[in-house]
């Protein structure tokens, strides 16, 4: 049988489990191997979804890698300095009217096309679950979610000195504000700790498109506190 | 001229000095440009925002004013009011036959066109349920479907429920009622596949 | 009615009477109506094929015709005479700030346009090297790109090498002669960049 496309380089890495092991998480940009199997996937014009959550399951564990390594202070490597070269202005499309050659009868015979997917679905037995075992690479969840923990004390106690001691004035700040003076993998802790944060209600966060600025508004306190 | 008095802003803006010819031609070109660059019929909302005129009286006049100078000119194109106080400026109809070989690019590729299809057949439908049917790419088609404006979300929903738009109507010359839309779609659909041939 | 001769089909037509004021309006219609469905720059061949007249220099004659019409009327539209002898319709590009949220294609936001300027700058050129130099969105640029039929793989490569396609060379005015076409967009990107206003 022939080898599924998905299973050679550069995607293999996602579906290699005992590579991933092995591997530094900072050599896979997961973003880029996601994009490229999703175009790969639509090209081929099939969708296998083993396929796809494995992918998505190998992701997170990468993403999850990242994380714990970031929560130990590891630095990520610097960025590799992009080429640089003359990149000319962006061209201005003239914009002009064109008459398009989709009739109703091209929407019909596509609509019969997609009926017969929506068919097929229908008539297709439901498949076993098929993932396999998440890697071992994954650090234990418990000691990760402590971590986060202690991340989020710790951040919550910065917020507090920042609204002078009141969270219950729902008090509103910047995120670049609440990271002043921090190391760069402190920001980025920061920022994880946030999420958890905007997760568990404890903030409530929205960003202004053209500054790219985070707002942050202190909805309340830790609980237990 | 209109003697000046107090009221609303739209009456306020309605006694302001008429426009001065300068105005008015820049206006109308406008508004030109607008139903040339949609190639679809548009209200006279959109028609005034793009003028920066609010009163819609104000905006039927201008338009009104453009199609009566297309139709001195004789040329090869129109505009036309619709029943529902749209404006639409279009190829005359006896031109089509004359110069449709020289359009040569579809509105969609074939993947968007079934994902399109699709929702209009089905709708109001759970963005969900075309990933399933559609597959994985349907989200990109969605996204590339609605800037074009051919689909929408509900606003009325939380969750993500499809519906295609006016222009979609438009476009394929359907009815903007929707139910009177999916009934003309399965009976055009029903004579098509009906009749056994596919392209 | 013409009077019957012999000779070639070309000197038949170059000895009928002059035209009618009304077959000159139909041929100016004609036109007219061309351009405005094709949407790109048409060369007088198709032009004379539209209005049947297989004369070069008779087709030209009257497209400039129409051309000095579009300029006389003050209109938010303008036809365009090509270096090629090419001709095209399109709007006035200091209207399109205001209308260009109405067009129905998707306009290319400013990412996309520089890579694509970046592709037709320096063709052909790798994919890798346009990567390295756009950054990893190159790659989603590239494919929104040659779904829109401006760029393409050089066919003859192993290696994906991309290029420009003569569908861009039309869209922009272009000369489908790769050594002109790249004089004639430095002298673009000398203006562009010259006027000081960059994003």
């Amino acid at each position: 049988m022939e080898r599924p496309w998905y299973l050679r380089p550069p995607l293999s890495v996602l579906f290699d489990l005992d590579r991933l092991g092995r591997l530094r998480p900072w050599d896979v940009d997961v973003a880029f191997l996601l994009s490229l199997f999703l175009n790969e996937m639509e090209k081929r014009r099939e969708v296998d979804f083993r396929a796809s959550g494995v992918a998505l399951d190998s992701s997170a564990s990468i993403h999850l890698m990242k994380s714990r390594l970031l929560l130990k202070l590891e630095e990520p490597p610097r960025e590799v300095e992009p080429v640089t070269d003359f990149v000319p202005p962006p061209l201005i499309l003239p914009i002009r009217y064109e008459l398009t050659t989709t009739t109703i009868q091209h929407l019909l015979s596509a609509l019969d096309e997609a009926l017969r997917g929506e068919r097929l679905l229908a008539a297709r037995p439901p498949s076993k679950p098929m993932l396999p075992p998440p890697p071992e690479a994954i650090p234990p969840i418990t000691a990760y979610l402590l971590e986060v923990e202690k991340l989020i004390s710790w951040l919550y106690e910065r917020m507090l000195r920042l609204v002078g001691g009141d969270a219950s004035k729902k008090s509103l700040m910047t995120f670049s504000k609440l990271v002043e003076g921090l190391r760069r993998i402190e920001k980025v802790r920061a920022f994880i700790a946030l999420l958890f944060m905007a997760q568990r209600g404890i903030v409530e966060l929205w960003q202004d498109e053209n500054t790219e600025n985070i707002f942050i508004i202190l909805k309340g306190g830790l609980k237990g506190r | 001229m209109k003697a000046a008095t107090t009221g609303t802003p739209e009456e306020k803006r309605a006694h302001k000095p008429p426009e001065t010819e300068e105005e008015k031609s820049r206006n109308l070109a406008l508004i030109e440009a607008a139903l040339y660059v949609a190639g679809r019929p548009l209200d006279l909302k959109t028609l005034g925002s793009i003028i920066g005129i609010r009163s819609k009286r104000k905006t039927r006049r201008l338009a009104r004013e453009l199609m009566r100078e297309y139709r001195k000119r004789n040329t090869a194109l129109e505009i036309l009011e619709l029943e529902d106080e749209r404006f639409v400026l279009q190829l005359k109809p006896v031109y089509s036959p004359k110069v449709r070989r020289l359009a040569v690019r579809p509105l969609l590729t074939p993947g968007p066109l079934k994902t399109l299809a699709y929702i209009a057949y089905r709708q109001p439908v759970l963005q969900k349920q075309v990933a399933e049917v559609r597959g994985s790419q349907a989200y990109s088609h969605i996204k590339h479907l609605r800037e074009m404006g051919l689909i929408e979300y509900d606003k009325s929903s939380e969750t993500k429920i499809l519906k295609t738009t006016s222009y979609f109507a438009d476009y394929f010359g359907l009815s903007h009622n929707l139910t009177k839309m999916k009934r003309q779609l399965r009976r055009i659909f029903k004579d098509v596949s009906g009749s056994g041939k596919k392209e």
